[in-house]
């Protein structure tokens, strides 16, 4: 179908979500292959969700939250940083390539930013190419 | 609690495994069952009888996944009924009646791994966690089997599991052999059989039998019981011979210490005690190869627990389909045990090591003396000075 | 699949056009239509509008649906306004959710309509899974507790207690010191009006003494709070005064006590002059302290410290209302709602040892001068020397401790006004020649620029820098015997040796150190120190924890005019509150299946606002929905699931990657 | 005057920010810089004023001020908005030198140091002629320490006496060490304050080379200058070992036991802190504690001190440029010590002993001797 790598991308509530919102309302372009599941927090981004994505296709997982210190619930993005750090280890093992997975932050108001943070990504999405685990049909 | 139908028209197939042995109604399976000491609803005397008199639908959704499959009652048993065959062929025959319904503990993880595992197109980078120092090769007439091993510490963050796995490569070095650790390898099935995921299990069986064969090599070690007992046992059964020789760690290291092939030098001054995990011990009947490990190490003091062997008791959690409260009161049990004897419980199987050190981690029953978890190559490694 | 036994309807909004000129909205339509479980499928021009809302309402009753997806603009734009509609069509509004394809599709993809298109049938078919999933979820309320405490007594809580007392919610008032009043009944006038500070203030102090609905326990500390949904339960400890009710109030014990005597071994300093006079063991902080009751200080009295040998206090009491049995007893104060004024105490200037406060007798801090000015004070309001001599010149110097990260990063915000207070009066009461050191002026109130003109109008000195040292070592005829301030004039580019009598160091203010306070209410701090307000702009009353309201120099340095209009803000909070009579708990935090919890405890261990705690008896977590905000940590670190954030469990989410996953967007 | 359009100094301002300096736009101009610095005690000076002209990118960093600077870090050490001045101080310097406006005493000193190796223009071959007729060898591996010598102990002979000193304190005391003999170079820290970024890389690369290869692990220090070019600059470039100032390791030999110390009787002695020992490191108390420890020995307190102390004048390239005598904050420090009644001024710095020992020739009322605390310890090893 399409050929735009496939994101999956988890943003919390606070941040990330109204990010991408004012990215939207800036009408700044993104790749239409980020696909954004609003979680309250990233602290609650369990790694399972991470891992079904590749299992299901798709080919990067991203994670946006608040910048650390400006958490809503004052630590959910710091564990879910560390939490992320230690499963670039399980991703890159399992072959899908740690660089597919990332995790970043943006303000609310930083709609800019966020279209910078998953343009980068698919931009480094493309050149790696779909992910190992897509289903070739 | 709610009882679960079979499909429409489905053959009873679990019936059909109790019945080949006759259950006598003793109910010695229900007083040596673990489960049932911390949760008496949970029979398997009862539920046999009530198999018999009106089919295996009865089973409520608790006992199906409330069973450890730890095989103590089967090991009891005048007519040696498989009662854990009986709850696997349960949990199987009802994956297609519905999304399987007991959560996978820790979220799942493992069961998504297995899922990608079985995938065709992997190209895994298996040998990241090795380190400096320790040899490991592409080919050769040992497979060292690291199992699930290098994806655990993704999640577990109370025990380094990856150093079971250096463990047995320093050993294995050290008595001339230098394994293959294949990028080929693939999670060996256990949990997704014995939670009833045939198919997934399958895949990778045939996944993993592809590479094996391919290889030339005549061994496959592993250091995780769940692995040994999978392509010892269940392989063979869905994809023919495998071509090599199925291995534990501990059977290997016996082996080199009579064959004079490796000697442990370096005293380790611990006083012991021994869990047999289930899936080496009743499910494979292995329980001397590590205790001769254990004796061939200068320095280390074994001291046996009440309940060993056949009649040892499960560490908790089996398959990651089980594990509460009640597990909780299993394992303190079971470390009050140990610590009895002695101030390190040796294990064979990474996930005994697992359980047991999830539980120190967390709030305790009951105040427990200082206890730590070592699994039995470990401490193998430790005596090469 | 096999169908289902949900009842879903989808609506997509046109926006306008916002939305419809990029998304094929026809397409959405009948993609939506396909999905399992959908009854329901239409769009409409403005969902937003009365009649978007009559046509969810209508397809609710008219098919009965029991799960909504709207495909629109962002869930922070309607989704309350989209939930409450479906409520009142009788459906529960839990069971609604938003697809963002406005902002999400039609606008970050308005030259791929295509591809927006594709995007935004994905977006409906994740939530479509998710809706599948959800729970109806009810929500809870819970009782409030009619009752308020006020924590602290100075003019804050004072004001806030009257308030609401005189709101008919019965309060009580909590002081730690003998006496209410705080630190502006040590005040000898006020700026910018220079009004007598008791004479404002001691009305107040009766009123809230008097009050019926107010409780009032002075010296007297909450030592710890359970919250429980709706109600605070506080432990007070109230200390021994020693001092029964009998007290008449005649003075003779403190005239009788030996304490502090010219020969006594045990001195003590009085806490109400900081230190400036000497005060007997048994005392009244002031002539106008309420409640007139004598407290006796044990840690300083003949009879506790000397094995009984004394009890001259007990003999000369005509009322014998001397209790030397007396122990600490603790209260149990129940309330619905806490506010927290708990002041603020200056900043030690011996930090600064530059400024010789401790080295030299005649530097002083401000609330000092407050007591040196005070007719009440050590001197009856005359402001003399260590020597008795009145100064001929005195440096005030500003900002010590304050605006200087080595120390307090933060402007204390009152230090300006009541420097230029302390010149005028020191310039009205002794005619000394007075320096201001300074290094911005901060007038910012009703009045305050005024009174700085009628202050420099004064002949007072101003000198821009901050000084270097105080000194006595002199270095020319003029310094002689006096206390010389080094500084750089950075007006004029030199610097000044300033030699003067007297030195006035106004300090930065600290917060109360009220830390065992802010933990046992589960309170935060701001990096300054002082109490974290909710919001600091637009909510500075409320705190994080529902039910607890901040007034006064416990949130930040403020004058008295800002402070009370904090109080009286924060006391409209909290009887708003209170009068709403219930609060509604967010349905949306986490949730235990005891049978599935081991009581392990990471989900207490990683809870930031613990609102889950493991139960040592029953074996298992409890999450009290009072606290819990929602986001999940714990569903992550519990190993075995049994923890979960209603409306975000692992199925509900998992339906909705895999719908949003790539091979599901193909048709 | 007719007042001139502002014009930004672009160039200074980046080549500051690249420097380390931003700090400066925290400044908010309260001038207490200025009162705190040990100019103002003799001169007209305001280090407020260069600072504010720089905020501007207006100048003000490039006048004959900028070099007065003695790097003493009592600015710093009080700055309420945490300027680092003498970072600033220092990113100016190396802008104004690389335009080759320093003082012209300051191009011999960067001669000397790039073709000698020290900034005295001693010949490199006697560097090590400071120990003649005592018996200190070449470092080796499993010695206890290595002792940094520093140029001016090597070249000065004022200072020699200080080295040799603590020769004789670390063989009494059974410490085995050695140096780099000729081997050494200079520690760097001249040429880094006087804004010469390169040369201090070149020189420290160079010891940090010959550490690597003799296996140094453990250096003793007689330069507090050495000390903190040792301790903080060094590991930047990536250096590993562990340094101390020598009065650190007396204090610790003292504690041990190691050190027997026989009466001076009843001597009122003060000492002052050097810039670099105190206000850098706070090693306030080692060497008052190696004081204390000489039997009769009674230290009187000058005010003022510890992290007040006042600087000699010598640090930040000074020591290499003439003072005037009135302008001499060693004459200060000489008052101030009379003030306290002392007979002995001990310090732990040869900038700090060669200042002091002049001021106190000069302007002492009584005599007053000038030692460093080395030299006073090894006079009374029993």
């Amino acid at each position: 179908m399409t050929e735009e790598p496939q994101v999956l991308t988890l943003c919390c509530n606070w941040c990330g979500y109204n990010a991408a919102d004012q990215a939207g309302a800036a009408k700044i372009p993104y790749s239409p292959g980020v696909r954004i599941v609003r979680l309250m927090c990233t602290g609650m981004a369990d790694p399972y969700y991470v891992l079904r994505a590749f299992e299901r296709g798709f080919d990067g997982v991203l994670v946006i939250g608040c910048h650390p210190g400006q958490c809503h619930y004052k630590s959910g993005n710091l564990q879910a940083r560390e939490q992320t750090d230690r499963l670039l280890g399980v991703v890159q093992a399992l072959g899908i390539g740690a660089e597919r997975l990332r995790m970043d932050a943006a303000s609310s108001s930083e709609g800019p930013r966020f279209a910078e943070i998953v343009n980068e990504f698919t931009e480094t999405l493309r050149k790696l190419g779909p992910s190992p685990l897509k289903e070739v049909a | 609690m709610e009882a679960l139908a079979p499909p429409a028209g489905a053959p009873d197939e679990a019936l059909r495994i109790l019945a080949q042995e006759g259950c006598i109604q003793c109910n010695k399976c229900t007083m040596n069952c673990p489960v049932h000491r911390v949760d008496v609803t949970f029979s398997p005397r009862k539920t046999i009888l009530q198999a018999y008199l009106g089919g295996s639908d009865a089973l409520s959704e608790r006992d199906l996944w409330a069973c450890l499959t730890c095989g103590e009652c089967q090991a009891v048993c005048a007519t040696e009924v498989p009662f854990p065959a009986f709850i696997r062929a349960k949990r199987e025959a009802l994956r297609s009646v519905r999304e399987r319904t007991a959560p996978c503990k820790h979220g799942g993880y493992k069961e998504i791994l297995a899922k990608i595992m079985a995938k065709p197109n992997l190209n895994q980078d298996r040998r990241g966690w090795i380190g400096d120092g320790l040899q490991v090769a592409d080919a050769g007439d040992v497979i060292y089997f690291t199992g699930c091993m290098p994806y655990l510490d993704g999640v577990f963050t109370y025990t380094d599991t990856a150093r079971i796995g250096k463990a047995a490569i320093k050993v294995m070095n050290a008595a001339g052999i230098v394994p293959m650790v294949s990028n080929a390898e693939r999670c060996c099935g256990h949990d997704a059989l014995w939670n009833g995921d045939r198919e997934t299990f399958e895949t990778l069986a045939r996944r993993n039998v592809e590479w094996i064969r391919a290889s030339g090599a005549k061994r496959l070690v592993t250091t995780c019981a769940e692995c040994y007992s999978m392509l010892k046992y269940e392989y063979p059964k869905v994809v023919g011979d495998l071509n090599v020789e199925v291995v534990h760690m501990t059977q290997l290291i016996q082996e080199l210490v009579a064959a004079g092939k490796l000697a442990f030098t370096k005293p380790v001054d611990l006083t012991v005690t021994y869990q047999d995990p289930c899936r080496l011990g009743r499910h494979s009947k292995e329980y001397d190869a590590p205790r001769a490990v254990l004796r061939a190490i200068p320095g280390v003091k074994l001291v046996e627990m009440d309940r060993i062997r056949e009649n040892s008791m499960c560490c908790g959690v089996g398959a990651y389909a089980n594990c509460d409260a009640q597990t909780k009161f299993l394992q303190q049990e079971r470390l009050e045990e140990a610590a009895s004897k002695a101030e390190n419980l040796v294990t064979a199987c990474p996930h005994c090591r697992i359980h047991f050190s999830c539980y120190l981690d967390g709030q305790p029953v009951d105040p427990l003396p200082d206890l730590k978890i070592i699994d039995v190559t470990d401490l193998a490694a430790q005596a090469l000075g | 699949m096999t169908g289902g036994t949900r009842k879903i309807g989808v609506f997509i909004c046109h926006c306008g056009g916002n939305i419809s000129d990029v998304v094929d909205v026809n397409a959405v339509r009948e993609f939506a239509a396909q999905q399992d479980e959908v009854v329901a499928s239409t769009d409409f021009r403005f969902m937003c509008s009365n009649q978007g809302q009559a046509r969810l309402q209508e397809t609710i009753k008219e098919k009965g649906l029991d799960g909504v997806v709207v495909a629109c603009c962002t869930p922070k734009m309607y989704e309350d306004m989209f939930r409450g509609s479906a409520k009142e069509a009788g459906m529960n509004p839990y069971l609604l959710e938003i697809a963002n394809v406005r902002e999400q599709c039609a606008y970050a993809h308005r030259h791929e309509p295509e591809q927006a298109t594709e995007k935004a049938k994905a977006l409906v078919a994740a939530q479509v899974a998710k809706v599948r999933n959800l729970r109806p979820l009810d929500v809870k309320t819970a009782p409030i507790h009619d009752g308020v405490a006020v924590i602290g007594a100075g003019i804050a809580g004072i004001h806030a207690a009257l308030l609401l007392g005189n709101a008919g919610h019965k309060v009580t008032l909590i002081e730690k010191s003998p006496t209410i009043g705080g630190n502006m009944a040590r005040f000898d006038k006020t700026f910018p009006t220079l009004d007598c500070a008791m004479c404002t203030l001691s009305p107040k102090m009766n009123d809230v003494f008097n009050h019926p609905n107010v409780d009032l326990m002075t010296y007297a500390e909450v030592k710890d709070a359970v919250r429980a949904p709706g109600r605070f339960t506080l432990t007070v400890v109230q200390k021994p005064r020693y001092v029964t009710d009998a007290c008449i109030g005649c003075n003779r014990c403190t005239e009788a006590c030996p304490v502090s005597g010219p020969k006594s071994p045990i001195k003590v300093e009085s806490e109400w002059n900081l230190g400036l006079s000497p005060r007997k063991a048994i005392y009244l902080p002031f002539s106008q302290a309420l409640p007139q009751q004598w407290t006796l200080d044990a840690d300083h009295c003949y009879y506790f410290q000397r094995n009984h040998t004394c009890g001259i206090c007990a003999k000369v009491c005509p009322a014998d209302a001397i209790d030397f049995t007396q122990r600490p007893e603790e209260v149990q104060v129940e309330v619905g709602a806490v506010v927290v004024a708990t002041g603020y105490r200056p900043f030690d200037a011996s930090q600064i040892p530059q400024y010789g406060f401790g080295k030299y007798a005649d530097v002083y801090h401000g609330l000092q001068v407050e007591r040196l000015l005070s007719s009440t004070g050590p001197t009856n309001g005359k402001l003399l020397k260590k020597d008795g001599t009145p100064p001929q010149s005195v440096g005030i110097i500003h900002c010590v401790g304050s605006r200087d990260e080595k120390y307090r990063s933060y402007c204390s915000r009152v230090c300006c006004m009541a420097s230029l207070k302390y010149a005028h009066l020191i310039r009205e009461r002794t005619g000394a020649r007075v320096y201001n050191f300074y290094m911005d002026m901060r007038a910012n109130g009703k009045g305050y620029e005024e009174f700085y003109q009628r202050v420099a109008s004064e002949q007072v000195g101003f000198v821009r820098g901050k000084p270097t040292r105080v000194t006595d070592q002199a270095t020319a005829p003029e310094e002689e015997g006096k206390l010389t301030i080094v500084v750089e004039d950075t007006l004029a580019g030199v610097v000044l040796r300033v030699p003067v009598d007297m030195v006035v160091l106004s300090t930065a203010m600290d917060p109360e150190d009220v830390d065992g306070l802010l933990a046992s209410l589960k309170l935060d701090k701001s990096p300054d120190g002082f109490v974290k307000e909710y919001h600091l702009k637009i909510n500075p009353t409320e705190t994080a924890v529902k039910g607890i309201f901040v007034a006064g120099c416990a949130q930040s340095p403020k004058d008295i005019t800002d402070t009370i209009a904090q109080a009286g803000a924060a006391a409209m909070s909290a009887s708003m509150f209170l009068g709403s009579g219930s609060m509604t708990l967010n349905p949306l935090v986490a949730e235990v299946n005891p049978d599935l919890c081991r009581a392990c405890t990471r989900c207490s261990e990683v809870c930031e606002f613990d609102a889950v705690r493991v139960d040592p008896e029953a074996l298992v977590a409890i999450v009290d929905e009072t606290s819990c905000e929602g986001c999940g940590k714990c569903t992550v670190v519990c190993p075995t699931g049994a923890i979960t954030v209603r409306q975000f469990t692992k199925t509900q989410i998992a339906a909705s990657i895999d719908a949003l996953a790539p091979k599901a967007v193909a048709p | 005057m007719t007042a001139a359009a502002v014009r930004p100094f672009d160039e200074m301002m980046d080549e500051l920010a690249k420097a380390g300096a931003s700090s400066l736009y925290l400044c908010y101009q309260c001038g207490l810089c200025t009162s705190t610095c040990p100019w103002s005690e003799v001169r007209d000076v305001s280090v407020r004023k260069m600072l504010r002209q720089a905020q501007l990118g207006i100048g003000g960093l490039e006048g004959d001020d900028l070099w007065l600077c003695t790097t003493c870090r009592a600015c710093a050490a009080r700055c309420p908005r945490g300027v680092d001045i003498p970072t600033v101080i220092r990113a100016a310097r190396s802008f104004v030198a690389a335009a080759g406006a320093e003082p012209d005493r300051l191009k011999t000193v960067r001669g000397h140091l790039a073709s000698a190796q020290n900034p005295w223009g001693g010949k490199p071959e006697e560097r090590s002629r400071w120990a003649e007729g005592l018996n200190v060898r070449p470092f080796e591996k499993g010695m206890d320490v290595l002792l940094f010598v520093g140029c001016t102990a090597a070249y000065d002979p004022r200072i020699r006496t200080v080295a040799r000193a603590l020769v004789r304190i670390l063989d009494a005391a059974g410490v085995t060490f050695g140096t780099l003999g000729n081997d050494e170079v200079c520690d760097g820290d001249p040429a880094l304050r006087i804004g010469d970024g390169d040369l201090f890389r070149s020189l420290a690369e160079r010891n940090a080379a010959t550490f690597e290869e003799r296996g140094v692990e453990h250096i003793v220090a007689i330069s507090p200058h050495s000390f903190e070019a040792l301790k903080h600059e060094y590991p930047k470039l990536g250096a590993s070992f562990e340094v101390e100032h020598y009065t650190q390791l007396l204090a610790r030999l003292l504690d041990q036991d190691r050190l027997k110390l026989r009466s001076d009787g009843n001597v009122p002695v003060t000492y002052h802190d050097p810039c670099y020992l105190g206000r850098y490191n706070g090693v306030y108390e080692e060497p008052r504690k190696v004081l204390e420890s000489i039997p009769g020995v009674r230290l009187e307190e000058m005010e003022p001190n510890r992290a007040d102390s006042l600087c000699c004048g010598g640090g930040g390239g000074r020591i290499f440029l003439e003072t005037p005598p009135e302008e001499r904050f060693s004459n200060l420090r000489i008052a101030q010590a009379e003030r306290v009644g002392a007979q002995v001024l001990a310090s732990a710095c040869p900038y700090c002993v060669l200042n002091l020992e002049d001021s106190s020739k000069t302007t002492a009322k009584s005599p007053l001797a000038v030692r460093d605390v080395a030299e006073y310890v090894a006079e009374r090893l029993a």
